[in-house]
């Protein structure tokens, strides 16, 4: 690890509680804009809920449209979080400190939006208690387990309180700064929420093993998550497209493609908005970059096997799938920028040791890497709908209404929302992981070069 | 005769382990370390902590568990229909759920293990404790009889620390 | 603190002057005692016999069939498996940048060489293999043009392999270059030795510029290694298995299939390290460390097999369609369930409930045992998926399977000979390499130690590893 | 437990497609029969239209002698219905008598049933469906009628089967063959569709259903539908566009 920043206690305090401590008049200006936004999406949810889900744009066969897009693509992005802290925590990578949490709060909130969007997506949206949840004794409705769709919400649920409970233990210690720097209200809150925190030998090695113990636990949920999503589509035997055994690893792996990007272009927008060039390096992304690399390489080899797999049948089905997919229009234009941005510019881009080391192409190439797979879900969910059995009668196509395109918008700007927030009200970076990363860094004299080295526990 | 809790705060690591020494001199080898930043257990030489952590995961997964089939059951015995040919108590279904179930005890009470080991909340008062801490300096916390107060707290100042609070346990 | 296991135990480094390092290193084949020379005898032994039971094979059946080289097949696909994943171990530390991989890269890389026996077993395999067209297969052959690919599968097939054998040994060479020319310049080394190890160090001379080539080649070499050995698992797994299977579309099968091969990998070179550290007296190079890193590894991978195989079953499950339901019969629940039960034994749950405590993953037994177990894991795997798919009885080109077979496929003498063979036969090659190849590279040791020493935390003695860009 | 429950009978069809002539006669009767809302010009641009039962044609050979061939679609009734175990509230399931119920009440619309469903003949309320005055009082009385948000299908026009059951109970004798009739059946001019319990054996559908005409449309997808369709006997009938699956 080059360009390290010597620096005290006290200075990483003052740094990193700054978004905190002080009061800016952007974050009310952001805050506004997303909140507007927010709104004018809620008005069209509510004109959807009062007029019918006919103000959406799907139709038969086509009944699944934009906003199940948008619901993958936001439970993929929410792998990022566990991926990176969880992983890298385990593999005990130096370079995981500042992005651990950033991650972790990216997957709270982008879960958080993905699981409102099956709800948004129903027909009778008022009734969709008892799809969750078996509450009703009295007329015995009761939750069919052997649906997919109620795999998703316990999945979901396990991933979304075990994040939430995640980062909460995690955040404690630098409540605790919070607390020792803050007066009135927002001491008494911080009080309370640092649970008594003094941070005595014993708390923390609790802390770290804490840590360490729950990256264990989540990462096998953090894989189902996605793979049960998945099963949404793999198990469904009457669309050809999509009954595929791959598509739970595929998801998944898919997902982390686009969820670390997502953590590359937030840590990026961090270290421009708060000036923090110490703490979040060119280091940091080139890793990052590395990580991404392989990552997509892996899930483009799944996404050979899966496309092969379709002409390997030469069922006259799936070739028409296939066909619509990368074929005719608008498949084929969309299939050509999804493949170039998903893939084929940055990964080459990211091979290039001085794009991987400036914020900058990082910030543009990792925003790529999610258009593409957006379009990547769109790819796989709609033609697969549009061309769904040999009945070539009722083949048909699907085209976004407004209101969709709204509720698409809306929940971006819920996502950052919530986001901001966040970091107005804790250190987005933790604090504490930053400083026992001073503690442990350490130097090896080579002759006349001095190499970074770490104190590492074996 | 009651017991005191004496806490002195020093700005370098150093002076916490020198301090932590001459304690161990003086045979009190159970005093408690405050600090900031999560060093490596031993580094001043304190005594190494016992948990039981790693309890907490195995109850919660087997509790998680059991609920999990409890409801993946019940629901299609209480209200059997077919669906789709499949089998009343579809196995692979009710694992798919029953995992879930497992997972979320295990990190519910790992969560509540961790707040518990480490005995929080801690509602009462913080002291002996000093802001201080949370900006890098260590804080050496120890317990002693009242007459001893003095011996100790002059140990903690040759040791040049910034602070020593006296506070009645 | 980090791994959260208390912080009392032995810190293992390397710490020798650089000569001792070469002098063990390169002096440690002559070491090796009676027990070696026995058991390259026995492998000798068996490997012959292998070959008798090769010819009884033709003898019997010729090539016109493919179904009585079902467990030659199975055999084949098990070495190639085990042996060319075991390189990963070499080449995922490097481009991870961990020294924990520097004692065993060159136990992991010499595997490769199990590629040459690979080729040589391979040719009666293709000679049975029946033609593509007719048959669904990933060549996409008489599908979409006229004969195209020509002579897919077994050219195409026959190049990849080649492809894989020459990678896998540029790999080991490239990697063995400096230790070569360090025999070379050793002046016990007698006059024609020291030639033959001349002419493989290609005049090395250490020079920088020599040094940052050779970096380059590891990362260039293992990445397009590791590419290569992906695929040519997948595609051996589809000609030889799931293109014989009419109206199979099980897509997450060579994916299972790849990863079963890792897992295997990962697992021999526990087991060989294992034996190097206890019988080759080399504790002071591989350390319990070592086994510690790579068996998080391994458990990764073997939950990772149960969740692949998971994966494609409940969708099968779900899907309930005729060749579905009858390929659940094939592969898991019909003759062959007990083969499968003992697979979710030896391949997941073991695995598990052994790695799961760091006490076993700290220790070395612990990791080469669940190393050997998850090898015998994938032999039954190989017999199990090569042989149910070679004994199909409707040969039928069709969109549907409608039977599945009663009864498991059972060997007789000549299958038990070859299986027994081609195992004994890669031994028997790795034992022999090692007679001329340092089993670990001492260059590579030489460079760890730069990089690695312990120093105290204040009162805490800690290791430092120092991590160049 | 399964099979026990699903003893008593399972209603089937036979569809000749020989006979069938393509009329329409069938999606009229079902349409006034069942209360299914009025397609208007909107419903078809945005392919929302409801048609319980449907004539697919498709049209066979070039022009001049371009055939045109015609497929009566509707709800196949299948045992491994697919579209049953997706739903997670229960909406849709397999009653005793094998036919596939759809549960107004329950249906929360996911619309998972429909993409699950091989046959698209599963129809979803985009919209409020709306009358206009003069129809009011034509709507049938024994059929519920669906708003806007759920899933709807063909029902074997279950409450002709509920009425014939009463009805026989009152005169307290057994249900024979051709008691009941659903409303394409008793609408289709040249008999082309024929309905029955599959159950008996002398019933007129499961001497039909033996026929070597006789098949099931998308059989490879392991629905095993309970609708047998009748191939066309034409000695000029090519193979193209049929699928052949074995």
């Amino acid at each position: 690890m080059q360009q390290r920043v010597q620096k005290t206690e006290r200075e990483i305090n003052r740094d990193l509680l700054r978004p905190n401590l002080t009061l800016q008049l952007r974050f009310f200006v952001v805050v506004g804009v997303c909140a507007t936004i927010v709104a004018m999406a809620g008005g069209a949810l509510a004109y959807a809920i009062i007029k019918g889900v006919g103000v959406y744009g799907v139709n038969r066969p086509v009944m699944w449209g934009f906003i199940i897009v948008n619901f993958v693509f936001w439970v993929g992005i929410s792998h990022a979080g566990v991926m990176l802290s969880a992983i890298l925590r385990l593999a005990q990578a130096e370079w995981r400190r500042p992005a651990t949490r950033a991650a972790e709060v990216l997957t709270m909130f982008a879960l958080g939006t993905a699981a409102l969007h099956p709800v948004l997506h129903t027909g009778r949206q008022w009734r969709t208690l008892y799809w969750v949840f078996p509450y009703d004794f009295g007329r015995g409705i009761w939750p069919d387990i052997r649906s997919p769709f109620v795999w998703d919400p316990s999945a979901i649920f396990t991933y979304l309180s075990g994040t939430i409970m995640f980062v909460f233990i995690l955040l404690v210690p630098d409540i605790a700064v919070l607390r020792d720097r803050t007066t009135g209200i927002m001491h008494k809150v911080y009080t309370v929420a640092a649970l008594g925190w003094r941070g005595n030998s014993k708390q923390w090695q609790l802390q770290l093993l804490a840590g360490i113990l729950l990256s264990a636990l989540i990462l096998p949920v953090f894989v189902s998550v996605h793979s049960i999503v998945s099963w949404d589509f793999a198990v469904a035997i009457a669309v050809e497209g999509w009954h595929a055994t791959i598509f739970a690893p595929y998801f998944v792996i898919g997902a982390v493609h686009s969820g670390v990007a997502s953590v590359i272009t937030f840590l990026a927008i961090l270290r421009w908005v708060f000036r923090w060039e110490d703490y979040i390096r060119p280091t940091h992304f080139d890793a990052l970059a590395r990580l991404m690399v392989i990552v997509a390489t892996g899930w483009f080899y799944f996404l050979v096997i899966d496309f092969g797999m379709g002409f390997y049948t030469g069922e006259p089905g799936e070739i028409a799938v296939r066909y619509a997919q990368m074929g005719e229009w608008p498949g084929n234009m969309l299939f050509i920028i999804f493949i170039t941005t998903g893939y084929f510019l940055p990964i080459p881009l990211w091979l290039l040791k001085n794009v991987r080391q400036s914020p900058m192409l990082m910030f543009w190439s990792s925003l790529f890497v999610n258009i593409g797979m957006w379009l990547e879900r769109y790819i796989l969910i709609i033609p697969s709908l549009e061309r769904k059995q040999s009945l070539t009668f009722t083949w048909g196509h699907y085209a976004p209404s407004p209101i969709e395109v709204m509720l698409v918008i809306g929940s971006f700007a819920l996502v950052t929302l919530g986001l901001v927030t966040f970091c107005k009200f804790f250190p987005i970076i933790p604090m504490y992981d930053v400083k026992e990363g001073k503690v442990l860094e350490q130097v090896i004299r080579i002759g006349k070069i001095n190499v970074p080295a770490v104190f590492r526990e074996e | 005769m009651t017991n005191k809790s004496l806490l002195g705060v020093f700005q370098e690591v150093d002076e916490a382990v020198a301090a932590a020494d001459s304690l161990k001199e003086k045979g009190i080898d159970d005093f408690e370390v405050l600090s900031s930043t999560p060093y490596p257990e031993g580094v001043f030489g304190e005594k190494p902590s016992h948990h039981k952590l790693y309890v907490f995961p195995f109850i919660g997964a087997l509790l998680g568990f059991s609920v999990a089939i409890l409801i993946t059951a019940g629901t299609q015995m209480a209200y059997p229909l077919v669906t789709g040919g499949k089998p009343l108590l579809a196995l692979p279904s009710m694992f798919i759920i029953c995992y879930e179930g497992t997972m979320l005890g295990a990190i519910l009470f790992t969560i509540i293990g961790v707040v518990f080991e480490s005995r929080l909340p801690r509602l009462g008062k913080l002291e002996p404790y000093d802001t201080k801490i949370t900006e890098g300096y260590i804080g050496i916390g120890v317990t002693v009889p009242e007459d001893d107060v003095d011996k100790i707290s002059n140990l903690f100042k040759e040791a040049n620390a910034t602070d020593v609070h006296v506070e009645a346990t | 603190m980090t791994n959260g296991h208390g912080s009392h135990h032995v810190i293992e480094i390397t710490e020798k002057p650089p000569l001792e390092v070469n002098n063990e290193l390169f002096g440690w084949s002559s070491t090796l005692g009676s027990k070696y020379r026995l058991a390259i005898g026995i492998t000798g032994i068996l490997f012959l016999l292998g070959i008798v039971g090769f010819i009884m094979k033709v003898q019997q059946n010729g090539f016109s069939d493919y179904v009585p080289w079902a467990y030659l097949t199975a055999a084949f696909g098990f070495v190639m498996l085990f042996a060319m994943s075991a390189p990963m171990l070499a080449i995922v530390p490097r481009l991870a940048r961990g020294h924990w991989g520097r004692p065993i890269s060159r136990i992991a890389e010499l595997w490769a060489l199990i590629g040459i026996l690979l080729l040589i077993v391979m040719i009666p395999l293709l000679l049975a293999l029946p033609e593509a067209d007719g048959r669904n297969t990933f060549w996409f052959v008489d599908k979409y043009r006229e004969g195209w690919p020509p002579g897919a599968p077994h050219v195409w097939l026959a190049l990849l392999m080649v492809g894989l054998v020459v990678n896998g040994i540029a790999l080991l060479w490239t990697a063995a270059i400096p230790d070569f020319a360090a025999i070379r310049d050793k002046s016990i080394s007698s006059g024609k030795s020291a030639k033959l190890y001349g002419k493989l160090a290609l005049g090395w001379r250490g020079t920088k510029r020599q040094w940052r080539s050779l970096r380059a080649s590891h990362g260039v070499l293992g990445a397009l290694y590791f590419a290569t050995m992906v695929w040519s698992q997948t595609m051996i797994n589809y000609d030889f298995s799931q293109s014989l299977i009419p109206g199979m579309r099980d897509s997450i099968f060579p994916a299972w299939y790849v990863i079963s091969g890792l897992q295997s990998g990962v697992g021999l070179v526990l087991v060989t390290a294992y034996i190097a550290r206890k019988f080759g007296n080399l504790q002071d190079y591989i350390h319990v460390n070592q086994f510690w890193s790579a068996s998080k590894i391994l458990l990764a991978l073997s939950l990772l097999w149960a969740y692949f195989w998971w994966s494609g079953f409940i969708v099968y499950w779900y899907g309930k369609t005729e060749t579905e339901k009858n390929i659940i019969d094939l592969f898991w629940f019909g003759a062959y369930k007990p083969m499968f039960i003992l697979n979710m034994l030896l391949n997941f749950f073991i695995p598990l409930i052994f790695l799961m405590w760091n006490r076993v993953r700290k220790s070395d037994w612990g990791p080469a045992f669940v190393g050997f177990i998850v090898i015998l894991g994938s032999l039954v795997n190989c017999i199990r998926i090569f042989t149910a798919a070679f004994s199909l009885p409707d040969r039928a080109i069709g969109h549907q399977l409608h039977t599945v077979p009663e009864s498991i496929m059972k060997p007789d003498l000549p299958d038990v000979l070859m299986v027994s063979g081609i195992i004994s036969g890669a031994i028997l090659l790795y034992l022999i390499a090692i007679r001329y190849i340092p089993i670990i590279s001492a260059w590579e040791i030489r460079e760890g130690m730069l990089y690695q020493t312990v120093r105290y935390l204040h009162k805490l003695p800690l290791k430092v590893i120092g991590k160049p860009d | 437990m399964v099979i026990q429950e699903r003893t008593e009978k399972k209603y089937g069809m036979v569809v000749d497609i020989d006979r069938c002539s393509g009329c329409q006669a069938c999606v009229v009767a079902c349409q006034s029969e069942n209360n299914v809302r009025i397609n208007d010009e909107r419903d078809f641009l945005q392919r929302r239209a409801v048609q319980w039962i449907r004539i697919e044609r498709y049209w066979e050979g070039e022009f001049p002698n371009a055939k045109a061939r015609f497929i009566p679609m509707f709800c196949q009734h299948c045992d491994d219905a697919p579209c049953e175990p997706v739903c997670p509230v229960y909406a849709t399931y397999h009653n005793n008598e094998g036919l596939n119920v759809q549960v107004y009440n329950r249906c929360i619309g996911t619309r998972f049933c429909a993409n699950n469903d091989p046959y698209n003949v599963r129809f979803f309320n985009y919209w409020e469906p709306v009358w206009p005055e003069s129809l009011r009082n034509q709507l049938n009385p024994d059929v519920s009628i669906r708003s806007r948000g759920i899933m709807e299908k063909c029902t074997f026009c279950v409450q002709r089967i509920r009425r014939a059951g009463r009805d026989a109970k009152k005169a307290d004798q057994q249900l024979t063959d051709g008691d009941i009739n659903p409303a394409c059946v008793q609408a289709c001019p040249t008999d082309a569709l024929v309905f029955g319990d599959l159950k008996d054996e002398n019933s007129k559908v499961s001497i039909l259903k033996n026929h070597e005409r006789s098949y099931r449309v998308l059989e490879h997808v392991g629905t095993s539908p309970s609708v047998y369709y009748l191939k066309k006997v034409d000695k000029h009938a090519t193979e193209e566009g049929h699928e052949v699956h074995d």
